[in-house]
């Protein structure tokens, strides 16, 4: 959450971004970015940001480095340049300028895939419920990592600790289970998130989450989803 | 967006939300997305779901709206029940999550008895348990020297095999998966 | 159970499936759907899913087939997302842009490392990989075999369905990304 507010504030996603922007304002070409200027406009950038006490990732101050580096660089005559032995260019921007031209592309990739975007957000899928049945994961389609995945779900984090203790705790499936299907006599449904509520500690946590998992897989209670993204809900399955 | 400016808007409309709604819907529900238009109420949202189904028996769709417990929603109409199982019960064998589950803590807890499984996941694993073993992906591999003298499981080649491992030490260690796993 | 005599039937069935399902279905599980008849096959299927989309549009109804991921699924039309959304009473999220950049050099380099998405946008990347991983827009493939075997990420199905693509070609193929790509 802490990042989410980070992001926000940041004007610039990283250096290219910003180097970018600055050749395109500066309407300079790209194969022959007039380093000294822009290095000085970049530097300009980052005193405001500072300013306007923005956080600057550290990127930003390597990429300063490195246009400083290039424009000393570009001030040596040709024949005394240092070049890198792998190098067959003798342009010290080279390197920065191939790198700027991939980064654009992809970011003309994003722009494209956010296209598609705007235009999926509004449509919705049949929202069937015969695929709740179908819960399990096909074996031809599971790869290590899923399995893995499943692993981690269940420590969650509580790696550190020994298994063993956290399962002998106070918490028990079987009470965590009766809470639940509790809830769910009194209500049509609740919010997957909300049954974390209050929770003590990472066992009472791993515990519920996998009352939750048992009831899905005794098919006592389901889990829905409207809609891709939004919440879930676990209801009661209905008999008949 | 459509206006609601006619029978025809309301009755698609009505269709549209309860044909993206897995729940029953209820009149209040289906009402929502009507805000602010004053001429729409529960007589005429009545009336559009009769008027598809009028539509769909005339034009042969195999599904059509039903009313529920307080609600009303869009299912297939019985006739075509058989097809629909067939696509779902000809699905590969599936590993269900509590199977994947118990693969997981075999694989990097073996050799392992049943009782120690059971106590990581908190639930009785015997039927997991018996299918895994019948899928050929775990296996007996010897007993625990403790009292009752447990089986203890192990994974198997053809475990290896589906998961496109050479060896069991390529598993990832669990500090690896934790950068990228959170609390949710 | 309704006999698959008549082509009339056969797209009924298609399209009782397909309303069934949440998720796509690919021709051959809807051809699960016939087994034990001789006469269907994939172009029949494809035929019933065009002969849909063509008495949907003329009968106006707000919702049609798509091909999506590989398989086919039904939808909304846009025109109807505002109602929809008005129930829901929930603005989809969209994705961030460094979301996005980050997606689409997985999606055009895939299997890709982390150190390398990291080389492309100049920043880390962390956070964001682990957003994708949680929305189930990405997945961990395997391993790079280099020093410290670094997971590789490449997208999901959830990718394709999420962006409206049938398969990953489908993004435009642009030249000079081919061009970088032979630099390296």
């Amino acid at each position: 959450m802490g990042e989410d507010y980070k992001v926000r504030l940041e004007v610039f996603e990283g250096p290219l971004d910003l180097l970018l922007y600055l050749i395109k304002k500066e309407e300079v070409d790209i194969y022959d970015i007039p380093i000294e200027k822009i290095t000085k406009q970049y530097l300009e950038y980052l005193e405001l940001m500072k300013m306007l006490d923005l956080t600057i990732a550290g990127e930003f101050l390597v990429m300063a480095s490195t246009l400083m580096y290039i424009k000393s660089m570009m001030l040596l005559p040709p024949e005394e340049r240092v070049i890198d032995e792998e190098e067959d260019s003798i342009d010290p921007r080279a390197d920065l300028v191939k790198q700027l031209l991939e980064y654009k592309q992809f970011k003309e990739l994003a722009d494209h895939l956010e296209e598609r975007e705007r235009e999926r957000v509004n449509i919705f899928p049949r929202a069937a419920s015969v695929s709740v049945e179908s819960e399990g994961v096909e074996l031809s389609n599971v790869n290590i990592f899923d399995l893995i995945s499943a692993f981690s779900d269940i420590l969650k984090g509580a790696a550190q600790e020994d298994l063993r203790e956290i399962f002998e705790d106070k918490f028990t499936v079987s009470d965590k289970i009766s809470y639940i299907t509790g809830v769910l006599k009194n209500n049509k449904n609740v919010k997957f998130s909300e049954l974390f509520d209050g929770t003590a500690n990472k066992s009472e946590i791993v515990v519920t989450f996998l009352a939750v998992l048992e009831l899905i897989r005794l098919k006592a209670v389901k889990a829905v989803q409207k809609k891709h993204f939004s919440d879930i809900f676990i209801e009661m399955v209905t008999a008949g | 967006m459509q206006p609601v400016n006619t029978k025809e808007n309301l009755k698609n409309i009505v269709e549209a939300v309860l044909f993206a709604s897995a729940e029953p819907l209820t009149v209040n529900d289906i009402l929502k997305a009507f805000e602010g238009e004053n001429n729409v109420g529960k007589k005429e949202v009545r009336e559009a779901v009769d008027a598809l189904n009028v539509e769909y028996g005339a034009s042969g769709r195999p599904f059509l709206v039903e009313e529920v417990a307080g609600g009303f929603r869009m299912i297939t109409r019985p006739e075509y029940a058989e097809y629909i199982k067939r696509i779902y019960q000809s699905q590969p064998s599936r590993l269900s999550k509590p199977a994947l589950e118990t693969l997981a803590i075999v694989a990097y807890r073996q050799p392992i008895i049943k009782a120690d499984i059971e106590s990581i996941r908190g639930v009785n694993v015997d039927g997991v348990i018996k299918s895994l073993l019948d899928k050929n992906l775990i296996r007996i591999s010897g007993r625990k020297d403790v009292v009752g003298r447990p089986f203890e499981f192990s994974t198997t080649e053809k475990f290896l095999e589906y998961f496109g491992l050479t060896n069991i030490k390529e598993l990832p260690r669990i500090e690896e998966l934790k950068q990228f796993s959170s609390l949710k």
